[in-house]
């Protein structure tokens, strides 16, 4: 593996929630539990779960876009939830983050061509007189139109926005993205121009992702090295091919058996998750996926499995396999 | 079967300082009772916009400038506001792209659930909230009375477009409109929602029309399936018909440009170029441009939606006798 | 949030002492004194009187005076009314606060209706008509309308009483007298509403355009909502959070505010109790409706942080 | 008086300025008495500015309270309306060769209006009262030089030597020096000392406060409610010793001065005095009911002059300041003709009124040439210099009173055509007082309070007055000042006065501007009214009657 | 393909002609195309030329008085009558205007600027600086305006400060005391703002806070500016009579629209001579209205959702 760019050690985010009129917490939502992982420098890293999961949170607190409860941020060697306002601040040019819902995330009041164009001016990666050739640049290479500049983020379709959303981070030439969903919104064919030029710039410049999604087909793309996660904590940790050809979580195996072919002919056979969805705020006890899981013994109820390391970079927490 | 919606020569269009936006130009199509049409097409190329004409709510700069849309045989485009308004929510229900704006964000999910149902069905309102945490739980999502008491903002995306759902659903619609419905949502999710809207479509004999781009879930759920591109019909068939023997070069183009598991390439197909500035569009077909198999004359003149084989209709030159000549 | 209000609650005490000490020396900046008004006294006997008042003593000794006076409850003593402050005003307040509240209340309604018909139908003529009324009320001072009214009302139509707040020798009591002084109150509530409505109107259309462009207004019309659900409920709500803050220099502004309309309607209120005692220098009085205003005013503010916080539960209070 | 039958129309042109009182016009149709005056069948409302609740004579903080008051307490000597001291509770009194003694004679009878009797012991305490340490009041009692002020005042002494009562009826006030405000002075309203005096203790008038608002005195009438901010009510008293009034009862109203006239249309006032214009007079009369009075108050305006100023100790300067004011303009066009230019600081209602002296006529030529003797020469910009420095006059001017949109415009004007630039100066009035206080103005506009005796006027003037601010130093002045002050034979002093008049004509303390008019009106309804310009409705107050 | 290259390049450079990213200059640049702002600058442009230019037409521009033609109704002479000074009431709006439109415009723009800035970096920072500001705020709020301007009355008195200037001095300090109503107005709505998800975008961006504040917290409370600058016009000119009164605005002769008006406050005046009220009444409305259609229509410009 090459060297890490990015280390994510015992990470947790807990929102509080609050009743009453003088909102006092009563308990917590434990968004991001205990969640542990490298990225190497140029690596893609498939961030895959559960709707609700944490996925979100966990590449908010990566970024410090809200403050972490607890646990370690390195990224190239600097703790990032040590440093001060104005460190952060000259970093962040250096890791990006493509929002899940790109209309909230587009000041309704600038042009896109600004919203793009106005943080190169600011961390002066470009002149007054070049921004908007490279910013057009960028638009072109994210499948925006030239005319598309000087428009209004409510002007755009839903796919559209998403590609002004992965146009301005690009635009810094990051080192590191977290990509939140970031093709959920696109036609397969812009999906495809998107995820090429991913896998471009991973390649030719050593981008590296954290990259958010439940499309596996997508991750499977596009990652070296996918985790999963569920009801904030990770439960399966591998590489790509073997995740693929041998997924040892049960959750994991429900998962991709889930996954929709295109074709209409071909009726495939899913796992069907029963029982119900547990909530992050009241997490069951033992193993969190017991309540869903089809293998589930009465240990699993009582005992919490271990984020085990199965050596070959795999690691799962399950008491069967 | 009967339609239970007819869409005819629908036309909306954009008041801009570019100019006039045609987001939809003379779209045509029907949905059958019971069954399930999903719109696929490039994003920007109007698929929304015509979601959102079905329903009247597109506002200004925004315009319907032509076309009639059957609902049960009743034009909609012209129907008084008030009974335009027990259709909505109602008859006719609506899963927006967006959700996290999609939700007023100073009430709480559950003001928001009830609220609906209490509109359309005479319920009081505790029966309207033990139907709303029913529903809460039938699109997945946990701890339902505490999520009847938080506030958008509190909620994930995922779970923001199931509420959404679950909105929609509130009142068994007979037309369903769902504009990605689970796009935001994983697999599993995505799977059980799937589910549930085939249960409902089972059950009360909903028709759906989907706006997707997961042609994964357009071959699960689809009974037919309408191709657009740059505000207009470019081909239409049953689902079958269409992954099968896909005619227009562009659909083609988006089969080939899915990945699909298990079956990786170093770099996916994409169709080259980009959808015309729909501000500025000249007369030709609209996919020219991009197309490879172009000919002089899709440089110059539009061709016209016809029927090409059985109920498998398509927009392309190429399958014009004319051009044979 | 008990954090929050507690916190906010404190800060309030150095606030007022702050303002107290500005307001005090304000006015002892202020050139003349009680005694200068007086042609007739000699300067002998001003001094003695001087003495006499303790205005001859330094301001940081005739400060820590009033405030231990302030701190017992003791606002001090008017010179001009020889009275106590807490009794004077007291006899005055309630008349201002009743003109207050009724065109509050009148003003918040008015201009929420107006507001939101003007703004869900922009630029029909009804906001037209609206808007150039609203211009009007700007461009006249406050005395014109007044003036207009009493001859319209009072003097031409005699439908409505010209000033003071009861009838003359009036002894009614009971609903009599509610009645009496209600139909005194009518115009100048009326001459208030039409200042305060305008500023308002705009305020509330300004930001009633903003939230009906929004796709959760969308989302509510989609769901098949009552027209008037839609606005009165979904887009009020989230219209109204900004005006909270303006609720909070309201009511105090009121009582400034209405000095104008006091005069003119001899209306018994404590704004021209106030112009006199600062024609006067009748410290103790101008300290003492000073702070009560400044009272008012910080309570307001607080009020207002704190509604503001409960009704918009995204605001997120540390 | 009310019985003068000619009716004058134009009142700026009646000749003989000193006539007091003129009926302008009589009501013509009585019909038109607006209901809302006829339903009130024993009550009168006149209207009051801005009472304070302070209804105690000597301890009342504002003018208004005075009014108030006195309806309610009567002095030992009132002022007639020619402003004359005329008997009042007193029914005579004697003055002592030497003019410090004075002996005061009540009338027979005299009693409160609660029935308790007013004597000599009253007229002692209320004086003894106002030499108290702790009196906060307005009333300057040690200016009456009674003996012994001090020893009570500042000392032991538990009563003051000077004042003896002789017998229930008779008092007698021994004073130190001659002047002529100790009869005004101690001649004042008479408090009751069983009622005011019952926890009267030395050095301390706290108790007194509670009695603010629960007046008992020997006026026409009593107290029957204060509201406020609205209303003063009073009834008749009983024991009024002139005879208990015919109208029951009697109201004070608040206005204000923006609907004065309506307030009286309406009939919701009997009586108000208004600003003197010929429209206001046009209104009045088309109303029909009202009955006009149009009169020369006792009061005047003027310029005060900072004689610190070294060019303003020039007299030729101001005599020019003085012809080169267009004062007949200033009249017509600030008071609409509705009063008359002033050469003499007294009122011609007032007996010392004096047309003899210097008339300074609007003579732009004579002050041109008056400043040009005095070596003030006009500069490149017009304005007149002299020994480098401008003729610029700083001018200040309370911003209450509403006549500078007039006045400055005029006066700058004027003054630009001499070569003096005029650089006016609002502020408010107390903030205008305090300035000129510190001789930081060149001319300052001042209207006087109403005038009663002539030194009122001109004390100022001495140049070893402490309230001569203004720096105003001339010998002869003095002397007659001084000679003024200490003869108290009302013939002797007028001679005095035009003798004073004169010097003052001649080195102009002040630039006197104009006496103004007094406008007022009372409902028809009213019968028996004779305003006077010295004590307003309060003579006619007891007398009047109700249609 | 090629034709594709083509015409984006021909696109491209249709497009360099616009070379700026700023809301604000971008802004500008639709406002011509707005047709209500361009009738109401249009309309602000002509009340200047009429105030500025206007008196040196007049044959009464020198302002003299002439008492014998006093209160004169208007007439082929005097085209607004006259007024109690025999003055030509059309010369003096003119020259009225002339302060009266400086006065409003100038501090209305300080004042916008002072409460908006103060308000954003309260809204923005919260925590301490917020605490700061506001209760900043709550002190000047509280403290009445009248005294406060009779000091100041005194001591522009006692600095000799010329009477021709004052007024401008007094409308700076006024719009130093007057900003924390706007303040909490724009700071209530800033924390709204910076809760969206915009403003972590721009966090991510690692923009300044200046950049957060200018660029996109404040273009998002314009319409509310647009409000108070309007209103704040109106109240400008108005205040200024008021100060006039206290002597801290102009003093006569010199005319302002508020004075004019004041200067005819009786019911006399109202019912017998209009011509004195209606002409400085209407040009205030006319500004006011005038600055309300430019408002309005930045607001239309800058907000991308209500053009018409
Ligand atoms: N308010 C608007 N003003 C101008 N143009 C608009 C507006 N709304 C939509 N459009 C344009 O209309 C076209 C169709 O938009 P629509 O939202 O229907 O696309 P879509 O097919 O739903 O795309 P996606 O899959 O990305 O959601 C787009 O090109 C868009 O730019
Ligand atoms: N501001 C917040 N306050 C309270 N709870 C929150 C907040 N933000 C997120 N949560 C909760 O944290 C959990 C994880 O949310 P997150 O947005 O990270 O999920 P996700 O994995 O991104 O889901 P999705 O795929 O649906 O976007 C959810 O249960 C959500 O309700
Ligand atoms: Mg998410
Ligand atoms: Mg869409």
């Amino acid at each position: 593996m090459s060297e890490p760019l990015l280390e994510v050690k015992n990470l947790k985010k807990y929102f509080p929630i609050k009743e009453g009129i003088f909102k006092r917490t009563t308990s917590h939502v434990k968004a991001v539990d205990d969640v542990s992982f490298t990225i190497g420098k140029g690596e893609a890293f498939g961030l895959v779960g559960e709707s609700g999961s944490g996925k979100t949170t966990t590449g908010q607190t990566i970024l410090r876009l809200t403050e972490k409860t607890e646990g370690e941020v390195w990224y190239k060697g600097q703790n990032l939830h040590d440093l001060s306002k104005e460190e952060l601040r000259k970093l962040r040019p250096s890791m990006q983050l493509v929002f899940q819902d790109p209309y909230s995330s587009l000041n309704p009041r600038m042009r896109v061509g600004e919203a793009i164009g106005e943080a190169l001016l600011e961390h002066k990666l470009a002149t007054k007189e070049d921004v908007r050739d490279k910013v057009l640049e960028v638009m072109e290479l994210c499948g925006l139109a030239p005319y598309h500049i000087d428009r209004y983020p409510h002007e755009f379709s839903g796919g559209q926005r998403q590609r002004i959303g992965i146009a301005r981070a690009m635009a810094l030439q990051p080192d590191f993205l977290v990509a939140d969903e970031p093709v959920a919104a696109l036609d397969v064919s812009i999906q495809a121009q998107i995820i090429n030029l991913f896998s471009e710039l991973k390649e030719k410049r050593g981008l590296s992702y954290l990259f958010i999604s439940h499309d596996l087909s997508v991750v499977e793309h596009l990652c070296t090295k996918i985790g999963i996660m569920y009801l904030g904590s990770l439960v399966e940790l591998a590489p790509r091919d073997e995740l693929f050809a041998n997924p040892l979580h049960p959750y994991t195996k429900a998962l991709l058996s889930a996954v929709p072919i295109p074709d209409p002919t071909v009726k495939r056979e899913r796992i069907i998750l029963k029982g119900d969805i547990p909530s992050p705020a009241n997490p069951p006890s033992g193993c969190r996926f017991h309540t869903r899981c089809p293998y589930a013994t009465a240990r699993c109820e009582e005992e919490v499995p271990a984020f085990r390391d199965l050596g070959q970079e795999r690691y799962v927490a399950c008491h069967i396999v | 079967m009967e339609h239970i919606v007819e869409v005819k020569s629908l036309k909306t269009h954009f008041q801009t300082g570019e100019g006039v936006v045609k987001a939809v130009d003379d779209v045509s199509f029907s949905v059958k009772k019971g069954q399930t049409v999903c719109v696929v097409g490039e994003s920007g190329c109007g698929k929304s916009v015509t979601a959102l004409s079905l329903m009247r709510l597109i506002s200004s700069p925004g315009e319907i400038v032509g076309g009639e849309v059957y609902f049960e045989g009743r034009d909609v485009l012209t129907l008084p506001e008030k009974e335009m308004r027990t259709l909505r929510g109602n008859e006719i229900a609506m899963i927006f792209q967006e959700p996290m704006s999609s939700l007023n964000p100073v009430f709480t999910i559950g003001e928001q659930l009830i609220e609906t149902i209490i509109e359309h069905q005479l319920v009081t309102k505790k029966q309207a909230y033990e139907k709303s945490l029913e529903l809460i739980k039938k699109v997945g999502i946990p701890r339902g009375e505490s999520i009847m008491k938080s506030y958008p903002h509190e909620l994930s995306g995922g779970m923001l477009q199931r509420i959404m759902i679950a909105i929609a659903l509130s009142n068994n619609p007979t037309l369903l409109i769902a504009d990605e419905p689970t796009t935001a949502l994983d697999v599993t999710i995505q799977a059980q929602i799937l589910d549930l809207l085939g249960q409902v479509k089972e059950e009360f004999g909903t028709s759906i029309l989907m706006i997707t781009h997961d042609l994964g879930v357009v071959a699960e759920m689809a009974d037919y399936v309408v191709v657009m591109y740059a505000g207009k019909v470019i081909e239409e068939a049953p689902v079958k018909e269409l992954f099968k023997n896909p005619k227009h070069p562009y659909t083609k183009g988006l089969l080939k440009s899915k990945p699909i598991m298990g079956r990786r390439q170093h770099t996916l197909y994409s169709i080259p170029g980009q959808v015309p500035n729909l501000a500025d569009l000249e007369e030709s077909c609209y996919f020219s441009d991009r197309c490879e198999s172009c000919m002089d004359i899709c440089r110059v003149r539009m061709p016209q939606l016809r029927e090409e084989a059985d109920k498998h209709h398509v927009s392309c030159w190429l399958y014009e006798e004319v051009v044979a000549q | 949030m008990k954090q929050f209000v507690v916190r906010r609650f404190l800060q309030m005490i150095p606030t007022l002492f702050g303002v107290s000490i500005i307001i005090f020396f304000l006015f002892a900046l202020v050139p003349g004194d009680f005694l200068d008004s007086n042609l007739k006294l000699t300067p002998e006997r001003a001094a003695e009187l001087r003495a006499l008042y303790g205005l001859d003593k330094p301001i940081i000794e005739r400060y820590f005076t009033w405030l231990g006076g302030v701190l017992k409850g003791d606002f001090g003593y008017s010179l001009q009314y020889q009275e106590s402050v807490t009794s004077l005003l007291g006899k005055y307040i309630w008349n201002s606060f009743i003109l207050a509240i009724v065109t509050l209340v009148l003003t918040w309604t008015i201009a929420l209706v107006i507001g939101i018909v003007t703004a869900t139908k922009q630029y029909s003529w009804f906001d037209g008509v609206v808007t150039l009324f609203v211009f009007v009320a700007m461009a006249f001072p406050s005395f014109f309308f007044a003036l207009l009214m009493i001859k319209v009302f009072s003097v031409d139509f005699a439908w409505l009483p010209i000033g003071g707040m009861t009838d003359t020798g009036s002894t009614a009591t009971g609903f009599a007298y509610f009645l009496d002084v209600a139909e005194h109150m009518i115009l100048p509530v009326l001459v208030l509403t039409l200042l305060g409505v305008g500023s308002l109107t705009r305020y509330f259309r300004t930001s009633m355009i903003d939230v009906v462009h929004q796709n959760f207004i969308r989302t509510a019309r989609a769901k098949g909502l009552k027209e008037r659900t839609v606005i009165y409920k979904h887009a009020l709500k989230n219209a109204i959070l900004p005006a909270i803050t303006l609720l909070s220099f309201e009511l105090p502004g009121l009582f400034a505010g209405a000095i104008i309309a006091e005069k003119i309607f001899s209306w018994p209120g404590v704004g021209s109790m106030y112009l006199g005692a600062l024609e006067f220098r009748d410290y103790p009085v101008l300290m003492g409706f000073t702070m009560f205003l400044a009272i008012l005013t910080i309570l307001s503010n607080f009020l207002a942080d704190i509604l503001y916080a409960v009704a918009d539960p995204r605001i997120r209070l540390k | 008086s009310g019985s003068n039958d000619t009716t004058s129309e134009k009142p700026s042109e009646t000749k003989d300025i000193t006539k007091i009182s003129d009926v302008v016009h009589k009501a013509e149709d009585k019909t038109k008495i607006p209901e809302a005056a006829k339903k009130r069948k024993d009550t009168f409302v006149a209207a009051i500015s801005k009472p304070g609740g302070v209804f105690l004579p000597h301890f009342n903080q504002n003018g208004w309270d005075g009014n108030v008051y006195s309806v309610m307490f009567n002095a030992l000597v009132k002022t007639d309306e020619t402003g004359k001291q005329v008997p009042g509770l007193a029914e005579k009194w004697e003055v002592s060769e030497d003019n410090l003694t004075y002996t005061f004679h009540l009338r027979k009878g005299l009693k409160f209006s609660d029935g308790s009797p007013l004597t000599a012991e009253d007229v002692a305490f209320t004086i003894t009262l106002l030499h108290d340490p702790a009196y906060a009041g307005f009333t300057d009692i040690t200016r009456a030089y009674i003996k012994g002020r001090d020893e009570y005042k500042k000392g032991d002494a538990t009563s003051i030597s000077g004042i003896k009562v002789i017998d229930p009826e008779t008092i007698e006030i021994q004073t130190e020096k001659v002047s002529v405000e100790t009869l005004e002075l101690i001649g004042g309203s008479v408090l009751s000392k069983a009622y005011y005096g019952k926890d009267y203790k030395k050095g301390n008038l706290e108790y007194l406060k509670e009695l603010y608002a629960k007046p008992l005195g020997s006026g026409p009438y009593k107290l029957e409610e204060y509201i406020p901010g609205q209303e003063v009510r009073f009834t008749a008293n009983e024991h009024y010793y002139e005879g208990k009034p015919k109208i029951e009862r009697f109201i004070y109203k608040v206005t204000s001065g923006d609907t004065k006239l309506q307030l009286f249309q309406t009939g919701e006032t009997d009586y108000d005095g208004f600003t003197a214009n010929a429209e206001t007079l046009e209104e009045l009369k088309k109303l029909g009911f009202a009955n006009i009075n149009l009169y020369t108050g006792s009061a005047y305006s003027y310029l005060d002059i900072n004689h610190k100023r070294s060019y303003l100790k020039d007299k030729n300067v101001r005599q020019a300041l003085i012809y080169g004011l267009n004062r007949q303009q200033l009249v017509d066009a600030v008071l609409q003709g509705y009063g008359t230019v002033a050469n003499v600081p007294i009122s011609p209602v007032s007996w010392a009124y004096t047309d003899e002296v210097n008339q300074y006529k609007y003579d732009v030529e004579k002050a041109k040439s008056l400043l040009e003797e005095s070596g003030w020469k006009v500069g490149s910009d017009g304005i007149r210099e002299k020994d480098g420095q401008k003729l610029k006059l700083m001018y200040l001017a309370p911003n209450s009173g509403g006549t500078n949109d007039i006045f400055i415009p005029l006066a700058k004007e004027n003054y630009k055509e001499l070569g003096i630039e005029l650089v006016p100066e609002l502020l408010d009035f107390n903030a205008q007082l305090a300035k000129m206080k510190k001789g930081d103005y060149d001319l300052a506009s001042v209207s006087t309070p109403m005038i009663g005796d002539p030194n009122d006027a001109v004390g100022g003037f001495h140049s070893k007055s402490p309230a001569n601010d203004a720096g105003y130093a001339n010998e002869k002045v003095d002397k007659l000042i001084e000679e003024s002050v200490s003869v108290l034979d009302i013939e002797k002093r007028k001679v005095i006065y035009k003798d004073l008049y004169k010097e003052l004509g001649e080195d102009p303390a002040v630039i006197l501007l104009y006496y103004r008019k007094i406008l007022n009106a009372h409902n028809a309804r009213i019968q028996g009214f004779e305003p006077s310009a010295f004590t307003g409705i309060l003579s006619s107050l007891p007398k009047l009657q109700i249609e | 393909m090629v034709t594709i290259v083509e015409t984006k390049k021909e696109k491209m450079q249709k497009l360099q002609a616009i070379q700026t990213f700023s809301p604000w200059k971008s802004a500008f640049r639709s406002l011509r195309k707005n047709k209500f702002a361009m009738a109401g600058l249009i309309f602000l442009a002509f009340m200047f030329i009429f105030c500025f230019i206007g008196p040196f037409f007049s044959p009464y521009a020198s302002g003299a008085t002439n008492v014998a033609k006093m209160h004169q109704p208007p007439s082929s002479t005097h085209w607004l009558g006259t007024d109690q000074l025999g003055r030509d009431v059309l010369t003096r709006l003119m020259l009225a205007g002339r302060i009266s439109l400086t006065v409003g415009l100038v501090s209305m723009v300080l004042s916008i600027f002072l409460g908006t800035v103060l308000g954003a970096i309260a809204g923005y920072y919260r925590g301490i600086v917020d605490s700061i500001i506001m209760r900043l705020a709550d002190i000047l709020m509280s403290i009445p305006g009248l005294p406060l301007l009779i000091i100041l009355g005194a001591i522009l008195a006692e600095w000799k400060i010329s009477p021709d200037y004052r007024i401008y001095v007094v409308m700076l300090m006024l719009s130093v005391i007057g900003w924390p109503g706007l303040a909490r107005l724009v700071r209530g709505q800033i924390l709204g703002l910076r809760e969206k998800d915009f403003m972590q975008a721009a966090e991510v961006l690692g923009l300044r806070d200046r950049r957060k504040i200018f660029h996109h917290l404040i273009p998002n409370v314009v319409p509310i500016l647009i409000v108070v600058a309007t209103l704040s016009v109106g109240g400008a000119i108005l205040t200024e009579s008021v100060l006039s009164y206290l002597g801290l605005g102009v003093i006569p002769p010199t005319p302002s629209w508020g004075n004019m008006m004041t200067a005819a406050n009786s019911l006399m005046d109202f019912e017998r001579r209009p011509w004195l009220w209606i002409p400085p009444g209407t040009a205030i409305f006319l500004t006011v209205i005038s600055i309300n259609m430019v408002g309005d229509g930045l607001r239309d410009v800058l907000d991308p959702k209500g053009k018409r």
